[in-house]
């Protein structure tokens, strides 16, 4: 027997593997139902069939399938569906695990390894639930000196903050966004103004040094590109005159503003990149000079709530590229029509014949734009992830002579360009296009 | 309506407070399954490359940058302002530029001292 | 001017803005040594190095031991350069006992020193660009040494700690067709590392970040007593490889590289180009070494020196790399000292850092070509 | 505009590489091939045969109990101390041969070098690790036995990079 | 609803104001004086125009309140003032305050805001631009200047005072 | 003018006109002298004929052995009339036996191109003491420093290792060892390595 695990027998683990699914099935049938069927009481339950949902009958909904697809379909139009999962936060954060992954692969395959490999037989594909078991179950250490509310607010607020981002991100036509704005834009540079002041928040409560310098840098870094960022969207706003992503992205069906604007597109993009503390622009978190940064004195699940929040934020970042200049959700219809007969008649399944009708729960315009959005960013973050395996890391004398000196004239060019064609009439109303 | 753009905005707020209701939990989750084990005083030191920390951890630092950060907070102004004119361009009159212009002039103005200011390493 | 202040405000003095950072032992960004900095802001006031970590006494352990039982602890320094370090003393033991090196031996020290250098260099490389936060000239270049590894390897019979000089020649002789299977990986390795440029060297991100950085100038370097890459780098053309010919290079076209700007990229790009140049070595040797014969003299079980000194030194990937050793008429050495280039280098640390951005102290650092359990010895 | 055309060189040069083969060596289910059967010592001519320096192995018929192998490793590891066997053999009147303790060696090959009789040299055997110091001191016996490796993975070039075939 | 909710922002904002003032902690007095801000940014998105409101997040938040923050954090505790009781000062300060209040409201309340109507379509954020360059455009020069100044006035003062201490070498 | 020599410790540095041959005893004693080196001993010589004594000539190799006291005349002389400009290693040999601590420094040239292959050995001696306590006893010598700044750091490695105190040396301070290191200095030769 080994002597690492010197106690390991198999029966234990088996034993303590049942001890879990009996207290789990105890516990659900103890408190779950009877919490469900109070819930059920106090939830504003969905109109089926002209008479209101009662408790009882929500529970028999679950014996007949036939009820259910109206039920999911009320679901999922409810407001607590789009936060919690599909344009919300659960859709940003399976984007934002996706994007952890092809990050580790495509790095390793551009440096010619392997990367994760093992943990889920296929190319290491639950690497990262296995990361988040490690960092859920590690000690979380906390600095004796540090200033205890404000370091534990602050990688939740972090990830708060960068879900509320989310929010404002249309994903597709027809009104499949959180938080329909009409001054979106402003509220997407309000939102993001919050990030540097949590940065430094954390760098300051951890009461040690290079936490300081890394939240100082980040603090400098962020605030410096705030501004070409904004202004190198200003071209599309005068463009469109209009803040309202949705409108952006409408005003986008035939031609993409990176046709017009590929000066801003540009600019934005590099702002970006600073903004969400990647390669080349990581002097916040730059190992070789100071530990982590700001990230140095959060352990275990902290750490992992700050990536989780900074992936969020990358997923966000890159949807608003989409959004802007890439056309959002347009694209040629590539999803095929759903059958006729199984939206009328629904799906025979065997001996079993269950009458469903409008199975499918989402129209094809919808999974279309969804399936386009999703490409779409999926291109930006591929974009985003690259220059962290060809890029050095910048210093950041050179950071803010690139923010304040080149961006901010390229900027002002591309806001010439985008007013020399609305002035000779190319576009905006009446324009040739 | 009163509260009409309010309700709107109320989204954010919520995915705001879901974000925390949902993330909120693996913080716990983790304080309750994680081993804790206070004995060890080193272990609540601050980070300092394995040393015993000297000195304090919030000095007064200052980079050498800081006017990047005051000009920010102008040009932030600024570049709303920006966003105003650029909205609203469509329909304005064609002498509604030269107040822009001028706008823009005497901010680029106080740019220039400012980025001057700023090169200017020794006096920071 | 002094203003007014209103009662209990005062302003803080110069000292109260400058932090002290302790870069290392634990830090990504230090070797096995600490680098004690002074901040104001972003610039770096003071810096005072702190090696000694990995201080193991080597030059007292070899007091100790025969002139045979020396060699697997003398090449513990570097174990990445395992071949180099134990060229001089080789060479000054030889010198002390009267021994001549067969033909084949000096051709094959030749190639298995410029291997070794290839692999250090790498390797130094590797580091050098997660430095930068250059994750793929980590990988590249910790991918591409396995080359070489494997090769030595298959030579010596270990991956790293080679123990393969002795004194009077080598202890093994190479494998059947080993030309052939040299000659290729050095090929592939030579077309490998010319792909670095694209990626790092030629990299306008690198170079706005390291060129002048750290500048060192013609004549500091001299005054400073540096060597190697960051000699060369500052345009003094001193390699002993083509100045003071050991073993087979008298008979090869040895070009030493040298740049003229003295700065971080400077120091950077002469490692790589003394990487192609090996390439270059290693195909005239194998060229030219003889295809057979002795490759070690045999000697008696614990050989005396006479009342003797010698003082040999051999260009290793880090500098002159030289051995000075006192012998006393016993199977031990009296005294033995390596003068070891990343020590002669460490003096430039708290010259070349002060005044310098914190931005640039990776960049500045690692270019000096220092290692630290070298210096540490 | 040289920025620019750096920029995009390294932005190429990295995609490029996104198709070359991956030159990770997967370790437990690939070994390195090595060259010969291990690390072998002529004490006629004094030079050695190349091979890698693994585990040693120990020919009982022809260890003499000499101790030379230990007095060599005295100054490199003091790793190797002699240990009564159990059987007798003719050539070993006293009846020692070395042990070999791999928590300490450090596979310099030294003693081999040392042995005057061919009966030590080393193997390609690498994969020592044990969850014990103990478990690390070979025993005569134990350096007896020949051990069983199989490795055949190499270096193989071709067009599209090196890999560990 | 909006009742409610006009409610909450109050309290909100005026407690943490109240905690901005009397928190001993330089840091958390930020945070309640950022909580302050974006409480009237609550005001302003109930008045229906959100232009407005987010304008004052980007710039109040965004900005100011990191100025504030980033300039608390750099000076030590030790070396702001010490508080100093005074009774004719507290007193001064709450009449000054009244007096302001008095004034303000007056305004407020001669502005014709009592005639306004509370269910009237909520006014576009593109006049206010479409304002600000026709007939306010004297008063958008004045805010450069204004800024100008600001920005200028800023450097100078935040230089440091101490340059003849030389210790850098470049 | 240096300490008299037992036979077996130093092998030649006998009358300095007469130059010792290689000493080693394998060494076929009449060796022709090399030419360039036997020039510069020659120049060495001629200045300081009597500080200054030449121990041996070999290929590429001079070593030259002055007192303590005349340490500095000769290192400026090395560095301004035979172009040596930098210290390739400082190195401290201890020697029980005669009481003494040898301090050798190994002076090579970049600048000028004829030299490049010259390591010259420049040695003093220094007395040493049984019972060191380093910077505050007698074990002391000039530190050279000013006229060759590369030896700054080498000298501070001699220091802590033999205990050599360097006069006028800026920064004598620990360097390799602990903070906390009491014990003899460890290159001397009565510090024993355990089990040895």
């Amino acid at each position: 027997m080994s002597a690492i695990a010197p106690k390991f027998r198999f029966s234990y683990f088996l034993r303590s593997i049942l001890d879990n699914v009996f207290w789990i099935i105890t516990l659900l049938t103890l408190v779950g139902i009877p919490l469900a069927m109070v819930l059920f009481f106090y939830f504003e339950l969905p109109v089926m069939n002209n008479n209101l949902t009662s408790p009882y009958l929500m529970l028999t909904t679950i014996a007949d399938p036939s009820r259910q697809v109206p039920l999911l379909k009320s679901i999922m139009h409810s407001d607590f569906f789009r936060i919690t999962a599909f344009p919300g936060f659960g859709f940003a954060a399976l984007l934002a695990a996706a994007t952890i992954f092809i990050e580790r692969k495509m790095l390793a395959k551009l440096q010619l390894r392997v990367g994760p490999f093992y943990c889920g037989k296929i190319e290491g594909i639950l690497q990262l639930a296995g990361d988040g078991l490690k960092l859920i179950s590690k000690e979380i250490i906390i600095p004796a000196k540090a200033d205890k509310p404000i370091f534990w607010a602050a990688p939740v607020l972090f990830v708060a903050t960068a879900a509320a981002f989310v929010a404002l991100i249309p994903v597709a036509g027809g009104g499949w966004v959180v938080a329909d704005v009409d001054v979106g834009l402003l509220a997407v540079f309000a939102i993001i103004g919050f990030f540097p002041v949590i940065t430094v928040l954390s760098a300051w409560s951890a009461n040690s040094k290079f936490p300081f310098i890394g939240g100082i840098r980040a603090l400098h870094q962020m605030v410096s590109f705030e501004i070409p960022l904004i202004l190198s969207v200003l071209g599309i706003v005068i463009l469109t005159g209009s803040l309202n992503l949705s409108e952006i992205v409408q005003s986008q069906i035939h031609y993409w503003w990176i046709v017009f604007l590929p000066i801003g597109a540009i600019v934005f993009f590099i702002a970006m990149l600073a903004e969400l503390e990647r390669i080349p622009f990581d002097l916040p978190e730059a190992e070789s000079e100071i530990v982590a940064g700001w990230l140095t004195e959060f352990s275990g699940m902290m750490y992992g709530l700050v990536q989780l929040g900074s992936y969020v934020k990358l997923y966000a970042f890159s949807a608003l590229f989409v959004v802007l200049f890439l056309g959002g959700w347009n694209g040629p219809m590539i999803w095929p029509p759903f059958p006729e007969d199984i939206i009328k008649n629904g799906i025979v399944m065997g001996p079993i014949t269950a009458h469903i009708p409008g199975l499918p729960l989402l129209d094809q315009q919808m999974i279309n734009d969804v399936v386009w959005f999703v490409i779409k960013t999926m291109g930006v973050i591929f974009m985003i992830l690259l220059p962290r395996g060809v890029f050095p890391r910048i210093r950041i004398d050179l950071l803010l002579h690139i923010g304040w000196y080149k961006l901010i004239g390229l900027c002002f060019v591309n806001i010439f360009i985008a007013l020399g064609l609305l002035y000779a009439g190319v576009l905006g109303p009446g324009g040739i296009l | 309506m009163v509260g009409e753009y309010a309700a709107n905005f109320s989204h954010v707020l919520l995915m705001f407070g879901f974000a925390i209701v949902a993330v909120g939990p693996a913080l716990l989750i983790s304080r309750m399954i994680s081993p804790r084990k206070r004995s060890n005083p080193v272990k609540f030191l601050p980070m300092e490359c394995g040393q015993v920390p000297q000195g304090e951890g919030r000095t007064h630092f200052m980079m050498q940058y800081y006017s990047y950060v005051l000009m920010f907070v102008v040009f932030d102004v600024m570049a709303i302002f920006l966003y105003a004119w650029g909205s609203s361009l469509l329909s304005l009159p064609k002498t509604a530029t030269l107040p822009i212009i001028a706008f823009l002039g005497i901010m680029f103005a106080a740019m220039a001292f400012a980025l001057y200011q700023s090169k200017r390493r020794n006096i920071w | 001017m002094t203003t007014q202040l209103p009662p209990g405000l005062q302003l803080e003095k110069v000292d109260e803005r400058i932090m002290t950072l302790n870069v290392g032992p634990q830090h990504p960004g230090s070797g096995h040594m600490r680098l004690i900095i002074k901040v104001d802001g972003d610039y770096i006031v003071s810096c005072d190095p702190d090696p000694g970590y990995v201080h193991r006494g080597e030059e007292k352990m070899a007091e100790y031991r025969n002139y045979i039982v020396n060699i697997p602890h003398l090449e513990r320094p570097v174990i990445h350069d395992s071949c180099n370090v134990l060229y001089p003393y080789c060479l000054g033991v030889e010198e002390l006992l009267g021994l001549e090196v067969p033909e084949r031996a000096k051709y094959l020290r030749v190639i298995a020193s410029e291997l070794n250098r290839c692999v250090y260099i790498q390797y130094w490389l590797a580091i050098y660009g997660i430095f930068l936060g250059h994750s793929t000239m980590f990988m590249w270049p910790a991918g591409d040494r396995e080359l070489l590894i494997d090769l030595l390897e298959k030579i010596t019979g270990a991956r790293v700690t080679h123990a393969y000089f002795v004194p009077g020649g080598i202890r093994n002789d190479v494998p059947a067709n080993f030309e052939e299977m040299c000659l290729k990986r050095v090929n592939y390795f030579e077309k490998r590392i010319k792909e670095y440029a694209a990626i790092f060297y030629d990299n306008p991100i690198l170079i706005s970040r390291t060129q002048g950085a750290g500048v060192l100038s013609r004549e500091d370097a001299i005054r400073l007593g540096t060597t190697g890459s960051t000699l060369r780098a500052s345009g003094v053309d001193f390699d002993l490889r083509k100045k003071e010919p050991y073993d087979a290079y008298g008979e090869l076209d040895v070009h030493s590289n040298v740049l003229k700007d003295g700065d971080s990229y400077a120091r950077s790009k002469i490692p790589w180009l003394d990487m192609l140049e090996s390439c270059n070595i290693i195909r005239q040797a194998l060229q030219k070494m003889p295809k057979s014969g002795s490759v070690r003299v045999k000697l008696k079980p614990n050989p005396k020196g006479g009342n003797d000194e010698v003082y040999k030194r051999v260009e290793s990937g880090r500098g002159s790399l030289g051995c000075y050793i006192v012998s006393r008429s016993q199977p031990e050495p009296y005294r033995l000292k390596l003068s070891v280039g990343s020590f002669r280098n460490l003096i430039c640390m708290p010259y070349l850092l002060k005044g310098e951005k914190l931005g640039n102290m990776p960049a500045v650092y690692w270019s000096l070509n220092y290692w630290p359990v070298e210096a540490d010895r | 505009m040289g920025t620019a055309t750096g920029i995009i060189k390294a932005l190429n040069s990295g995609i490029k590489h996104l198709a070359v083969k991956r030159f990770t060596l997967r370790y437990p289910e690939q070994k390195l091939k090595f060259v010969g059967d291990g690390y072998q010592f002529d004490p006629t001519t004094g030079v050695g045969i190349a091979g890698y320096k693994g585990r040693h192995m120990l020919f009982h018929d022809k260890c003499t109990g000499c101790q030379l192998c230990a007095i060599a490793c005295e100054g490199v590891a003091e790793a190797i101390g002699m240990v009564k066997v159990q059987d007798e053999w003719k050539h070993n009147k006293k009846g020692i041969m070395p042990q070999i303790d791999y928590g300490k060696c450090v596979f310099c090959g030294l003693c081999v070098d040392a042995c005057p009789f061919y009966a030590l040299y080393m193997t390609n055997d690498y994969e020592l690790s044990s969850f014990t110091k103990e478990a690390l001191i070979y025993t005569p016996a134990q350096l007896q036995v020949k051990p069983y490796v199989q490795q055949d993975a190499e270096i193989v070039f071709d067009s599209r990079g090196a890999t560990h075939g | 609803m909006a009742d409610a909710v006009f409610l909450a922002i109050s309290v909100l904002t005026i407690g943490s104001a109240i905690a901005a003032l009397e928190v001993r902690s330089l840091i958390y007095g930020s945070i309640s004086l950022m909580g302050t801000l974006g409480g009237v940014a609550g005001y302003f998105l109930l008045l229906d125009s959100p232009f407005v409101a987010m304008f004052q997040i980007a710039v109040y938040i965004g900005s100011i309140a990191v100025l504030i923050l980033f300039t608390v954090m750099l000076v030590r505790r030790q070396l702001i003032f010490i508080k100093i009781e005074d009774k004719r000062r507290r007193y001064a300060g709450i009449g000054l305050m009244l007096i302001m209040m008095v004034s303000l409201g007056a305004i407020i309340i001669g502005s014709g805001v009592k005639t306004m109507q509370t269910d009237a379509a909520p006014v576009d954020f593109r006049t206010i631009g479409e304002d600000f360059l026709t007939y306010y455009w004297p008063a958008l020069v004045l805010m450069a200047l204004i800024l100008a100044a600001s920005v200028i006035g800023a450097l100078t003062l935040a230089r440091r005072e101490d340059m003849e201490n030389e210790q850098r070498t470049d | 003018m240096s300490q008299p020599e037992t036979p077996e410790t130093k092998p030649v540095a006998t009358a300095p006109p007469a130059k010792a041959p290689p000493p080693a005893a394998k060494a076929p004693p009449q060796k022709e002298l090399p030419q360039f080196e036997k020039s510069i001993a020659d120049k060495l010589e001629g200045k300081f004929s009597t500080k200054a004594t030449i121990e041996f000539v070999k290929v590429n190799r001079i070593r030259v052995k002055v007192n303590k006291e005349d340490m500095l005349d000769v290192a400026r002389f090395i560095r301004d009339e035979l172009h040596f400009d930098h210290a390739e290693s400082v190195t401290g040999v201890d020697y029980p036996d005669q009481k003494e601590i040898e301090v050798t420094y190994h002076l090579g040239s970049y600048t000028d191109p004829e030299l490049a292959k010259q390591v010259l050995t420049l040695a003093t001696r220094a007395p040493r003491e049984e019972n060191p306590s380093p910077g505050n006893d007698s074990t002391r010598v000039p530190s050279l420093r000013d006229i060759f700044y590369s030896v700054e750091f080498h000298e501070r490695e001699c220091f802590e290792m033999l205990g050599v105190y360097f006069e006028n040396h800026p920064d004598n301070r620990r360097l390799l060892l602990p903070e906390d290191w009491a014990d003899l200095p460890p290159m001397r030769k009565d510090f024993k390595i355990k089990g040895r």
